[in-house]
Order: C-alpha cells, then structure tokens, then sequence
C-alpha cells in the first residue's frame, strides 16, 4: 500500500466542499496560499446547491451558489478532490500536517467526461436518487444533478450490473472500470474542518410515523420539490400523487428536545419552514400552509419581516408541538397537539407534512485526529475553545474550523466563520505570535 | 462595431422562466441581424453553461455576448470572466436584467414581462454591438487598511490585519478602547468579563508595531477610492501629558467640582470631568473632558501633568481600505414607555448589566435591596407600530445569562421574564433551560396585547395576559424592572453619511448580499464589521470582524489593483475650452491642455470616478462616458422605445 | 388577576416534584397524552398552574384525578420536565389539601414523621398484643372488631369529613351549579370508576397494567369483605377459607410484581418512587402475606404455638388501617373515583 | 488479465458480485413493463394504476415520476378537483 | 399591453447604478408591481443624464421619461440634487421649444431601498400620462 501513495503538498487542506469550505478555500485562494479541497461527495456545494431558494431574500439558492463554486473549480490555487476521504491527519509541528487521503474510484475519467449524459440514458439500472431524497429514480451511471460541479458522470458501483452499457455509449471513452481506490499522502500547514452536519433522522421519532405514513416527509425532501431541479414536475405528496392542499410544518422535529438527544436550536428551521410556506402559496395558490411551532426564531437581519411578511401572506401560525401523526385510510394525516394559545389539545387532518428537521453534528472529523486530539462539545460538534475572540480556533494549534461543523448555524454566519477561519489560517501561517 | 453575438436568456431555475415566456424572447432576438446565436440555459450560472458559452465563443469566433438573467449586481462580473476566459474582451459583454425587472416586478403580468423582456434584451444587444475593447486601469494599492472603530470588533479586526502582515490605522472617537464589550461583566460563553477579553485584545494590540491606535480620533474628511482612501482625523487631546502620579491624579479627580452623568454606567453613576472609564481601562490614562470642565483650575494646582494648552489637531491618514466597525447603540426607550422614567425602578438592560457588576454582596438600586426582578422583552425590538421591525438577536441570550448570573452572584433572587417568545438560537437553548431549571418563571404575551408597568407603593407592578396560562391576566410586583432593550443603528454616527455607505430597511449598514457576501459593501475597498452591520452577539462580531479583515486585507495585499475603466473621453476636435465641466466636475478630474495651441479639456484618468456630471454640462457635446457613449445610450432608446 | 408565585412550586418539590419548572410550553405532554381531551386537556396545565404557583386553580382541578401514569408524556418530555412526576405530586399535594387534620401533608413531606407515625403504631399494636398475649382467641377476636371499628371510624371521621372538603373545592367553592338530579345519574360512574378503574384501559396500550390493577382491587376489596364480613380466621366454611386464600395470594402476588417493579424502576411511573409510594406496596403486599400466612398456621394447626405471626398481622394492619388509608396512597383509590364521579357531574353543565 | 479498452466493465465483473444489483435491474423491468402495459389502453392516475397493476401507491409515485424522468411516461390532464394527475405514454 | 389588455403608458427611467437601481431590483424582488411598460437605463450618477437623450426617447415614442436620481444619497457628492435639477430644467425648456408638455420628464430621489417609493411613482406617473392621454 505505502508505495502507491501519491504524495503532494499544499498550504491548507480543507476538510469539506460545502459553502463554508468554498468559502475559505476562495479566502485562502485569493489571497496566494495553495489550497485541497477534499470532498466526500461526487460534487462541491454542499447542501446549499441542493436548497429551492435561500430566506430572507428568496434568491434562488442554486443561482447564488453556482458562481461561487465555479469560482473555486477554476480557481488556480484550489485543487479539488470530489468523492474523497480523510483518513488521518498527523500534526508533525507547527505549520507541518500530514494528511492521508483515499480517493474513490468514480470509473468515468470526469477530466475527459463532456457531461452529454448518453451513458445515463444507457444505463438500464434504476436505484433512489438520493440527491433528490429518494423522491425518484436515478441511473447507476449518472450526473449528480443537473448543476453538480463537476458535472461528469459517475458510475454508482454497487448498483451497477457491470452490463457495459455506458461504456460503449461514451464518446470520448471515459468510463473506466479499471479504477481503484487512490491513496494520496499529503503534506499542509494548517487545516480547516468545514465537514457541515448531518440532518436530524425523523426515524428516531416514532410517534411521527415518518417511513410509515408516505405522505409525510422531511423539510429536505420539500425543498427539492421546491428547487427548480425537482423531481416532481410539480409539488406532490408521494403516498399517492395527490396536490396537496392543506400541508403542515412541523417545526423542532428532532431539535430542542432532550428526548431524543438534541436539546439544542437548530436555529434555521424556523427560517426555511417560513421560506418554503412562502414559496408553497406561491406554487399552490389554493393551498393552506400551517406551520406548527414552540417559538419563531427569526432573529437575523430582515428575518423578523419576513416572518411577518409570510403572515401577511396567510401562512397560519399555530403554537403547540405536535405529540403524535396517525394516518387516515385514504393517506391524510391526522395531527394532534395541544393549541398553547386556546389552551387545550386539538386534533387537525393535513394532506401532506413536512417535517422541519433539525441538524445535527457530524461526528467522522474528530477520528481524523489522534484519538481524543480534536475536542468535541457536548453536543458533538467542533468545540471553540476560545470562542469569543477566536471563534475559529480548535484544540489543536493550526487547525481551523469553518461552519457548521461548529454548531448550527445559516448560510451568511457560515460565510462569516468560513471568513474568520481564513483569516486565523493566513496568520497561522504567516507565523503569527504563537 | 460588433456584428457577430451570442444571446444567452436564462430560466433562472423558473425564477424567469414561470413568469417570462423565453422561447419567445429568443425567437425574437434571435431574429435581429447581429445576433449569431441565441439560446435559452436554465442556468446561465453554471459551470457547464459557462463552458458551453467559452466554445460557443470560440468555435464562432463571437465578438459580443449578451447573457439575459438576473441584476448585474449579482452576475455581472461571473460572466466577464467567461467572456474573458473565451478570449473575448470583458466589456464585448453586456448583461440584460430580465428577473429583478421583468419576471418578478411583472410576475402578475405574463405577457407584459415577456414583452419587456424582449426589449430588455434588444437594448443589450444594442450596447454590446457598440460596445469597444477596454483595458482596465492599473493603480496603485497602499498596503494598509484603516480600522474605524475600536471596540470589540474593530480591536479584533485591527489586530488580525496586523498579523496578516498589514499596516493598520485604528480610530476609536472615545478616548479609551473596548467599546460595548469593556462596559459588560462576565460574558456568555466563557464567563470572561468583557474586560478580561479588551485586556487580552489590547495587550496583543500594543505588541504589534504596524498597528497605529488613535484614540478621541474622529473622522471629519474622505475622498479617494479604493487602493488610496483618504482620510481627515480630527484628534481630541486628552489634556493630560505624560504619565500622572497616580496619587496626585487621584486627589486632582475628587476635587473636580463637575459631576456628569456617567455614561460608562449608562448614567447610574455621575463622574467628574477629569475621569477614568473603569480602573485598568485601555489606554490606562485619565481625560479632560473638555466639554463639561468649568476651568476652575483646581485639578491643574494638584497635578502638573495636567495641561490644557494641548490643542486639537488634524491629521490625514492615506490607506488602501477601510473597516468600519462603529458599532451599535443600546435602545432608549421613550418615556413612559413600559414605565421607563415614569416608574422608580425601571432600567434598561444595559443599565441592570452595570448593576450587577457594581454590586457587592447584594444586588441594591437606589438604596434598596433587589428580590424580585421582573425583565420586559423586546423593548425597542419586534415593534409592530414603532420603525424596529427587526429582531435584536443577542437581548434572549444576554437576559437569561444576566438572569442565571444575578442569582448566582447574590442568591435569593426571583427572576420574572415577560417575553414575546424566547429566541435562544443555536447551542444558546442550553442556557434557557438552565434557567428555567434554575426557577425563572417565563410568561409570554404577543405584539398586540403587551406587558403593563404600573408603580405600586414604591414597587412595579408587571401585569400580562399570560398565553401560556390560558391569556389568563398574571401580575409580579417587582422590585427592578429590567427592559430589555436591542441594538439601534449609532444615531451619530457620521461616518455613514461621510463614506456614502448604504444603509437597510432597518438603517444599520448594508451589505453588498445579505447571504454571501456579508462584509463587503457596494463601496469598493470599504468593508463593514460588527454590530454596525446588524444586531449580533461577540462571537457573531468577531466572525464578521475578521471575515472584513481577511476581505480587506485581500484588497491590499496585491501591489497593484484593477479599475473600472469607466471615465469621461473629451472629443478634442469639439472642445473648445469653456470650462464647465471642470466646475461641474466634483473630483477635480478635469484639467485645461493645450492641443497644438487650442485649449482643450483633458481628462486625469486616474481621478477621474466615471460619474458623468460633466456629460451633459458640455455646449458642444463633446464629453462621452465609456461605456455609455450617446450612440450606445441612443441606440438602447431606440431598442426600448 | 391572579399573582405569580414562585413559592408555590418549591412547596410541591416536598411532595416528589422535580424539573417541572424546565417546562417550555410546548404542549407536547398534552398531546401525547391518550387521556388528554379537548375539554379536558393535561397535564401541561396543571405544570403551567404549578410553575406561577395558581395555588386555586389547581385546589379546584380535578386534573390531577384523571391522569393514570403511564408515564408516554415523562418519555417524550422534550425538556426532561417530568410531567408525569408532576401530576403524581399534585396528587400527592391535594390530598393534604383535602385533609381537614393536616396528617396527610405531614406524612407525605417527612419521612421522620412518617417513621415515626409507623413506630407509634407498632407501639399500641404491641402493647394491645401484650396484654392479650396468653388469649389468642380474644386477641383475634378484639383485631376483629378492630377492624370493623377501624374501618367505620376512619371513614365516618376522616374520609367522608374528606371528600365533602373535596367536593367544596372543586363545586361549590368555584360557584358551580349542579342540578341535584345530576348526583343521582352520575353516581354509577364512581362505582364503576372504584371497582374497575377502567380509564386506565384509554391509558396506554398495555392490557396487562390495566388487568393488574384490577385483580389488584377485587383481590383487596374481597379479601376486606371475607376477614371483615365473613371472617375468614374464624370462619369454618370450606367455600369461605378457599376463597380467602386465593384472595390473599392474588394480593401479595400482584403487589410482590408492584414492588419488584419499583426496585427495577422499569416504567416512568416508578422511577421516581417517594416513601408514600412504597409504603403503599410494601403493607398491602405484607397485609396478603400474613393473613395468608395466619390462616395456613391455623389450617396447619400450629398457630397456637406461633401466636407472633397473627400479633405481626394485627400490627400490619393498625398500621394500614390508621396510616395508609386515611392519609396516605390509599386515599387515592377514594379520591380519583370521586374526581371521576365529580368531573362526570360537572361535565354535564354546559360551558359558560 | 489483458484489458480491452472500452471493456473494461469485463475486467470488473472477474471481481465483483452484481447478483442484487440484477435483482434490481430485474424489478425495475418488471415495473417498467407493468406500468407501461397499463397505461397502453388509457390515462390512469395513481389510484387507479395502483389498483391495476396491484402495487402501493407510494410505490407507484416512485416508479411513475421515475418512468417521467427517464421519458417513457408523460404527466397528463389534472382532475376535476384539481388534486390528481392523471399519467399517459409519451408518444 | 398585459394580460389584462390595459394600455400603460411607455416609461424610460434613468436609475443609477449604486443607489436608485438596487431599489428597483428590489421592487421586483419584492414582487412589487409596476406597469412593465416601464423600462430602466441604467447610468453611474442621475447628473450624467444628457437632455438629448431625454428628448430621443420622446421623439421615438417614450411617452414618459423619470429620472430615478440619487438624491442625497450619490456616492459622487452632494452637488448631484442641484445637477440634475438643472438638467431637468435645461431639458423642459428644450420640451418647451418642441412642444412637448414638462409633465412627461419627472424626476425623484429614490434611495437605494425606496422600492415602494419608485413603484407609486410609477403607477401615478403612468396614470398622470394617461390622463393626459399619452400612450
């Protein structure tokens, strides 16, 4: 294994392709360091290319994004390792890491692919587009999604039925089974972990019968349904097809609740159950959107008015956590909560709810570190040891963090910790006090 | 002239396409003379639609590209660079806005949008035809960037510019360090006191050799552009030269006959005018506060190094970018409102935070002991009649830390909160928790129907039709009542005015995009920190402080930086030299030449700002702007028209 | 308008309260509730009431009454506020509100008292079964009538004095008009509330927890009619001595499986378990025991020989008798099927 | 092994089991045939397809909005009640 | 002409890049309606506008011109009010000569957020014209 390590070094690795990392990286970037980008996924973006639109402007999410990950695919500082993972870090000394990197075989060389999809149209094999939250079928020879970066097609291996398909249908011949995992071993001097976070799993909440009742599905699943690249061609509930007209938003489905080990705010849910009911009246003008909730948190700037704004629209608003969702016979839903402002407990039928799940920490980066090096929160996410003037700073000297792998937090305070991170980072390495 | 385009019009996912007919829109331009080839993309912004617009570019050898999507203010530059990356020079590409103001303004309007779509991007097509191969203009960077501003924000900002290697100007108009954050006690998360983290700030400040710190510095004059920003700083000295014996200072304070409300307490405490912030404030050294001395001289018998012949200056400072970190005001409530100077004890939660700190053993306010502490939430926030539509963010947090804190430091205490729904955002609900946890009652009313204060035999009583308890009416006679008072944009704060910085709906300063690019703002070179940007708590200051520092720093650290070649052309054969548009001219960009012995306007380049004042001033039209020529503006007519 | 008062729940924290001030108002407790109506809708009320200390409200809810403990809103609890808890101590708190001596509110906020009151009684016991040593037929015939004394005197005394205080609370006090025909045609929801306790069936999904206390209740109730009624120590009827053994193993079988249950902890009802709550269990299960017991030394024929196991049983059940059902757990079996009595009247009054 | 470029899915196949990934490709088929036999005679709607060709209707979105994307189904008219699409074969 | 078949009348605004420009992006942002016979040239300051531009979009049909001005707010100093009040003036005289009515140029400061501001200037201004039975 060791002499197949492809080495190479470069001033910052970062751990994560996401809006956060994209924003470092281009920090790093334009001001003269070298920096690798390393990406579990086939594409950079994270989940903010994925979104409909973003609050309070409702820009649409993927128009803003797609410039700036551009930037940072063609920017000649950045290198970008997609479907890749770290395996170890080792800090040797100060500005000295070594990192071991394993770089999945994607079986189409993306440099050659020219993204004409002929061998998605080949490939007979359909399996759960889990980029459109298994809403639909993709390819096992696929493009991501339309705006991936890079937009080259992989080959999903454990679905493929190795029929060969694709690969006499490619025209410059870049599909390749012969790939094999690459090793790499890199040399940087600092890091930056911007490895975002997970989604709360709304199985974990039986009482909501999420898997059980198909009319039911998570905040993500609307806002592919919402995104201009939706699997629908319009907006349906997946249990039978139908339009729906009276939808529900569940609000704190896996946050502040202690029950099922995540007593914190989510802190944007609130946000985009407010964005995605304005973008539903607008979609569905017929439609009535509720949205239950413990209490509106929109606390940033132009939040508050657009709060009221989706009030003023006819979002109704209704205070009460919901305790239990059964389903009626023909697929409706049946959600019982207690309404704090009558003050008694109240049964309501909505054909179709959302889910507005929280997000929780994702747990892979402290294994990359020495064995209890990289410190966690309580809540597993990177903890900020000193978090009020240094806010980027973890417990390891030189290494960064970038955000929400900190905490939760939304796109702009992402920006402004991906800003903080670069800043420590050029310091560090220009030899800053310590 | 450019005969051979490429029109591109955007879906914008459906943003244009739902209420904007494109087919129609390319078949129509498609049909003009000059257009090569047209087509639709669902996003022109993407990566591979760009790649697809550089082949196109190249494989036809296209002189002018017209991309029809949303405001240039967001993609402008985004496609520049692919006409460059084309081979194409970037001004050969015009952008047509037909989402801001065609499918969303007229989204009630199908057809009318479409109609002004195509129009829209007839005009482009239009300008870009006359449009002409430009090259930037090259300047000069001065490596520095003045801080404005020397609270948290701007300390933190200045002192990882410094770091970054950047010769860095920090301007605080008060004459000590630490803005808000030296005022406040132990902080939530850490538990340091703010003067803990301004000591620690400070202390790395005056180790660092490229950072000057002006204090009593305010700026007065601006003028220059990115790369070289110059600015007047009005310098307030402090009366006092050298280092006082602290002894004999001491005795020259007590016998200061002034007393001004103090303003470090928010006005609980009264000072004399020869003062101290707090013991241990940054600089350590006492001020004059001239505006308030009477002169009596008592001070000076005592003191030699009191002296005050010291005299105001003006300095001026050339710097190649600018971050302002100017902070936020404490909301003041109006009178009587929530019984704030009407009642006897009502404060506000700046004042109740300077309470805690000063107290001792027991929490006292005017004499008397504290038990009972009712907090009023949203007090200036979340108005429904008053202009503070928005949501202070950091008040939820910072009263139920104050609240935990209060009964941890003197015990036996009962916290009341009247809130409109606590917003503990984040990792912050811990802290709600562990105050309920602790006993704190909460009751919650809406905008409608708010909380009552009403004095009652020398205590306040805080009534509220409780939602939590059935909108049942609940009354706490409270011993201190604490209002909970958010963040307003500085109310003098001239540096806005003076640097033209935009300011939102909620009139702190605005950004350029509220989600991506949140420290930049639409003046070039200028970047905004802190809580002047917007309500935040430190660690949200601190992020954006150093996301403007790295911003900044990027504008500065090349020797060298691009500019809009977007300057007056004089037509030298008109002219003939009478002088208005050099009145006209506010930068004094245009200066008298004499062409082979006739005098003419010549244009500075480097100056020059591109505003067009001196266009239509001219007798003999003989100005033009770049890139807004009179045959490109009149050929747009024609296309709109 | 009603003042807040925050001393209110640190006095419930003396009768097993805990962490419902870390209520947010979610409802959810409310919702998960299978118990919970819209008329009648707990228990985040109840927290609510607790937390601003609306001390009236709650003396005249019957809130408290209509909860079975199954422990789903404790579970789900988002802010681990024990709900649950919560209402088990308004439970707790009520009936020293109902009891006009005060006992009951001293027996559940100290232990030492209640040790004490344990230790007095043994004491008479003790003397009483001194002083009959030598005579265990008078002996048994005096705890006979004890028993019968006991009973009649604890309720003519205490119970009854105890459920009018409580029907003052919860009607008239609050100004409520009940027609008086409304008493009559509710009266048989008491009886079959006492008998079969079947709300607990709407409870929860588990049967079984139901079938329990069920048997639990026939098991104590024959069990009290065959010693009080018939006899049973003396009675000589096969029919009688049979159906008294089954009664009184169904009674320390069920409550041993109730004790075992508290020592696991298993369920959120029991994981919280105060004295009162053992002291409930542990005497009814001994109540079973030794008068099972005394009746097999008299089949056996050495009860004679063995006189300490009846002197323990008489103990036992002064011990019951004087303590538990005036003034402890027992009080809830009385309480809860008067509350559901009371509620049902009241139910059928229109709302204002 | 000598690999033949443009075959190099043969060289893969030496190395891996595709058993559950033909069992897939085998159920897609199925479905696929099912679907579009159904709707051969008329529009259907996904009650009713699920009804014809004995499948849950969750199951019927899933393979239907699939059977869009990949071109062989196209959305139809909506009902009366403006709540259900009915599907048809893309000509 | 819209979906409702109204007749608007023709509007060329003249906004500014940094300050009245983003207010009408906002507008639409907003979804604040205006009549979409309004189309917007865009120029750096309100006081570069030419008359003779003005008086092209008269004599090819505009019915309305507005010159969406900067106001106080102009990044290139305070003289941009008085400015383009003079060309407005300077042009009205040249109206004057063709015979053009002075209510078909209008100008207004529109701040960078004075989106509801442009939008009722728009809808009055198109009903001003209307009524003079313009368009």
């Amino acid at each position: 294994m060791g002499e197949k390590m492809k080495e190479a070094s470069y001033d910052v690795l970062v751990i994560g392709g996401g809006i956060a990392g994209g924003e470092a990286a281009l920090n790093l970037a334009n001001n003269g360091l070298t920096v690798l980008i390393v990406e579990k996924d086939l594409s950079v973006g994270g989940k903010m290319i994925l979104l409909s639109k973003v609050f309070p402007t409702l820009d649409c999410s993927a128009c803003i994004t797609t410039p700036k990950i551009s930037e940072i695919a063609r920017h000649r500082n950045i290198t970008i390792f997609t479907g890749s993972e770290v395996r170890k870090i080792r800090k040797k000394n100060e500005n000295d890491f070594e990192a071991d990197l394993i770089r999945h075989p994607r079986y189409v060389d993306a440099e050659k692919c020219t993204g004409c999809q002929l061998c998605e149209e080949a490939c007979p094999v359909v399996v759960p587009d889990g980029y459109q939250f298994n809403l639909v079928g993709r390819k096992a020879a696929f493009i991501p999604f339309s705006i991936a970066n890079p937009r080259a097609a992989a080959i999903d291996i454990e679905s493929c039925t190795l029929c060969g398909a694709c690969e006499k249908a490619c025209p410059p011949g870049c599909i390749d089974f012969t790939q094999e995992p690459e090793e790499y071993h890199i040399k940087v001097r600092s890091v930056i972990i911007a490895t975002g976070f997970r989604l709360f799993d709304p199985l974990l909440i039986p009482r909501y019968g999420y898997g059980l009742h198909k009319n039911i599905i998570t905040s993500m699943q609307m806002e592919r349904q919402l995104a201009p690249t939706r699997p629908f061609n319009t907006i349906l509930r997946p249990g039978d097809g139908k339009v729906p007209c009276k939808i529900a938003y569940v609000l704190c489905s896996g946050s502040r609740d202690a029950s099922v080990g995540n007593p914190v705010c989510s802190q944007i849910c609130c946000m985009y159950s407010i964005k995605q009911a304005q973008l539903l009246m607008g979609a569905l003008p017929m439609a009535d959107v509720t949205i239950y909730y413990l209490n509106i948190r929109s606390f940033g700037k132009g939040f508050e008015e657009f709060y009221e704004q989706a009030k003023g629209m006819g979002v109704s608003f209704v205070k009460g956590k919901i305790g239990k969702i059964s389903e009626n016979p023909n697929g409706d839903l049946l959600l019982r909560y207690e309404d704090i402002n009558e003050n008694r407990v109240k049964e309501k039928v909505h054909d179709m709810v959302v889910l507005s799940v929280g997000i929780v920490a994702n747990r892979d980066v402290s294994s990359f570190f020495g064995e209890g090096l990289l410190k966690l929160d309580p809540y597993n996410f990177v903890s900020q040891p000193d978090q009020l003037l240094r806010p980027a700073k973890t417990s390891i000297d030189g290494v960064f963090v970038a955000g929400t792998a900190s905490g939760p937090m939304d796109i702009p305070d992402s920006i402004l910790s991906s800003g903080s991170a670069s800043a420590e980072t050029i310091s560090y390495i220009i030899g800053r006090n310590e | 002239m450019n005969n051979k385009l490429g029109v591109y019009i955007c879906h914008c996912g459906g943003n244009i396409s739902d209420y904007v007919d494109v087919a129609k829109v390319k078949q129509s331009v498609a049909a003009e003379e000059e257009v090569f080839l047209a087509k639709t993309t669902m996003f022109a912004c993407s990566d591979s639609t760009q790649k697809e617009m550089i082949e196109d570019i190249v494989a036809n050898e296209l002189d002018g590209v017209v991309v029809a999507s949303c405001s240039p203010k967001l993609h402008l530059l985004t496609f520049r660079a692919v006409a460059e990356r084309a081979g194409l020079n970037k001004y050969n590409y015009v952008h047509a806005n037909i989402r801001e103001q065609a499918s969303w303004a007229h989204s009630d309007d199908k057809s009318g949008a479409t109609a002004k779509a195509i129009n829209i991007v007839k005009a482009a097509i239009k300008k870009v035809r006359f449009a002409e191969p430009l090259t930037p203009i090259r300047i000069p960077t001065i490596n520095s960037v003045a801080v404005v501003g020397g609270g948290l924000a701007g300390m933190r900002a200045a002192l990882e510019l410094s770091s970054l290697g950047t010769r860095v100007y920090l301007i605080e108009r008060e004459h000590f360090v630490g803005g808000r954050v030296s005022q406040w006690d132990s902080l939530f998360t850490t538990g340091e006191t703010g003067k803990e983290l301004i000591t620690r700030l400070y202390n790395e400040l005056t180790e660092q050799k490229n950072i000057t710190l002006l204090t009593g510095a305010e700026v007065t004059g601006f003028s220059g552009s990115i790369g070289d920003f110059s600015l007047k700083v009005r310098i307030t000295p402090r009366y006092i030269s050298g280092k006082c014996n602290p002894g004999e200072l001491k005795k020259a304070i007590e016998v200061c006959p002034v007393g001004v409300a103090d303003d470090f307490n928010f006005g609980l405490t009264v000072r004399k005018a020869i003062y101290h912030n707090f013991p241990g404030e940054y600089p350590q050294a006492p001020v004059v506060d001239l505006s308030n001395c009477n002169r009596c001289g008592a001070c000076e018998k005592i003191c030699g190094n009191i002296d005050f012949s010291q005299k105001e200056e003006v300095i001026e400072i050339r710097t190649g970018s600018i971050l302002v970190a100017t902070g936020f005001d404490p909301y003041t409530p109006a009178d009587g409102e929530f019984g704030y100077r009407t009642c006897d004890n009502v404060v506000t939660l700046p004042q109740f935070k300077r309470l805690i700190d000063m107290g001792e053993k027991m929490l006292i306010f005017k004499g008397r002991e504290i038990r009972n502490i009712a907090y009023i939430y949203c007090v200036g926030s979340r108005q429904a009649e008053g202009e503070n539509k928005y949501c202070s963010r950091y008040c939820c947090t910072s009263t139920i830390y104050e609240s935990i804190t209060v009964k941890k430091k003197f015990g036996n205490i009962h916290n009341f909160h009247f809130t409109r729904g606590i917003r503990t955002y984040g990792k912050q609900e811990i802290l709600y928790d562990e105050s309920s946890r602790q006993g704190d009652i909460y009751l919650q009313s809406y905008e409608d129907d708010p909380p009552a204060v009403t004095g009652r035999n020398g205590k306040a009583v805080v009534t509220i039709n409780d939602i939590l308890t059935g909108k049942r009416e609940l009354e706490v006679e409270a011993d201190l009542v604490v209002l909970v008072t958010g963040m307003v944009p500085r109310n003098d704060n001239p540096v806005g005015s003076l640097f033209k910085l935009p300011k939102g709906r909620d009139r702190f300063f605005n950004e350029i995009h509220m989600k991506l690019r949140p420290v930049e703002t639409v003046i070039d070179g200028i970047t905004i920190a802190g809580a002047c940007q917007g309500p935040k708590n430190i660690m949200e200051s601190v992020n954006s402080a150093l996301s403007a520092a790295v911003k900044s720093y990027s504008y500065v650290s090349k020797a060298e930086m691009e500019l809009e070649p977007v300057v007056a052309l004089i037509d030298r054969d008109l002219c003939s030299w009478c002088g208005a548009c050099t009145s006209a001219c506010p930068f004094e960009a245009i200066r008298k030449e004499n062409e082979s012995g006739k005098p003419v306007a010549a244009i500075n380049n480097s100056v020059c700002k591109g505003c067009g004042m001196c266009l239509p001033v001219c007798p003999v039209n003989a100005i033009d702007l770049i890139t807004y020529s009179d045959r490109e503006i009149e050929s747009m007519i024609d296309a709109l028209a | 308008m009603a003042v807040v008062n925050p001393s209110f729940g640190e006095e419930l924290k003396k009768y097993g309260a805990v962490d419902f001030n870390a209520c947010y108002n979610c409802g959810n407790c409310t919702a998960v509730c299978s118990l919970s109506t819209e008329k009648d809708s707990f228990p985040r009320e109840m927290i609510r009431f607790s937390v601003v200390g609306l001390e009236d409200d709650i003396k005249s809810s019957l809130k408290p009454w209509l909860c079975y403990y199954c422990g789903e809103c404790t579970t789900h609890c988002p802010r681990t506020a024990y709900p649950g808890e919560l209402m088990m101590s308004l439970r707790r708190w009520l009936t020293s509100v109902y009891d006009w001596t005060g006992l009951s509110g001293l027996l559940y906020r100290s232990l030492p008292f209640s040790i004490l009151a344990f230790a007095l009684t043994t004491l008479a016991a003790l003397a009483l079964s001194l002083g009959l040593k030598t005579d265990l037929p008078a002996a048994m015939h005096y705890g006979h009538m004890f028993e019968a004394l006991a009973i009649t005197g604890v309720f003519a005394a205490i119970l009854v004095p105890n459920i009018v205080r409580m029907w003052w609370l919860v009607i008239i006090r609050p100004g409520k008009k009940v027609p008086v025909a409304n008493y009559f045609t509710g009266i048989g929801e008491l009886f079959v509330h006492m008998f079969t306790q079947k709300r607990i069936l709407g409870c929860d999904e588990n049967r079984l927890r139901w079938f329990e206390h069920f048997l639990l209740v026939i098991g104590y109730l024959g069990l009290l009619f065959t010693t009080v009624v018939l006899d049973w120590f003396s009675n000589t009827s096969l029919l009688v001595t049979g159906f008294g053994y089954l009664l009184s193993i169904l009674v320390f079988s069920i409550t041993m499986i109730f004790i075992s249950e508290r020592f696991r902890k298993n369920k959120e009802s029991n994981r919280l378990s105060r004295p009162s709550d053992w002291f409930f269990v542990i005497w009814l299960f001994l109540m079973g025991v030794s008068a099972f017991l005394v009746r097999v030394f008299l089949d056996l024929g050495i009860l004679a020989n063995n006189q300490w196991i009846y002197f323990l049983h008489l103990t036992i059940l002064v011990q019951w008798a004087l303590i538990i059902v005036p003034f402890g757990k027992w009080t809830h079996f009385l309480y809860r099927s008067f509350a559901i009595y009371f509620n049902r009247i009241l139910a059928e009054i229109p709302d204002k | 092994m000598e690999i033949e470029k443009g075959k190099t899915y043969k060289y893969l196949r030496e190395k891996r089991e595709v058993t559950e990934a033909k069992e897939n490709l085998k159920r897609f088929n199925q479905v696929r045939k099912l679907i579009l036999d159904a709707l051969k005679e008329n529009d259907l709607t996904v009650d009713q397809l699920s009804l014809k060709v004995d499948m849950s209707k969750d199951e019927v979105v899933y393979w239907l909005m699939s059977l869009i994307k990949f071109g062989y189904v196209q959305t139809g008219s909506l009902d009366d009640m403006d709540e259900y699409f009915s599907y048809k074969l893309k000509k | 002409m819209g979906d409702s078949g109204k007749k608007n009348a023709r509007i060329l605004v003249f906004s500014t890049e940094k300050i009245s420009d983003p207010a009408i992006d906002m507008a639409g942002l907003l979804k604040l309606h205006y009549p979409p016979t309004v189309f917007t040239i865009q120029v750096p300051c309100s006081s570069g506008v030419k008359p003779k531009w003005i008086m092209l979009a008269f004599e090819k049909g505009f019915d309305g011109v507005f010159i969406a001005a900067d106001g106080s707010d102009c990044p290139y100093g305070e003289s941009c009010t008085e400015k383009t009040g003079q060309i407005v003036t300077r042009t009205h005289e040249m109206m004057k000569v063709k015979s053009i009515e002075p209510a078909r140029l209008r100008m207004a400061a529109i701040c960078s957020v004075c989106s509801e501001a442009f939008v009722k200037q728009m809808k009055t201004f198109n009903e001003k014209l209307l009524k003079m039975q313009y368009a």
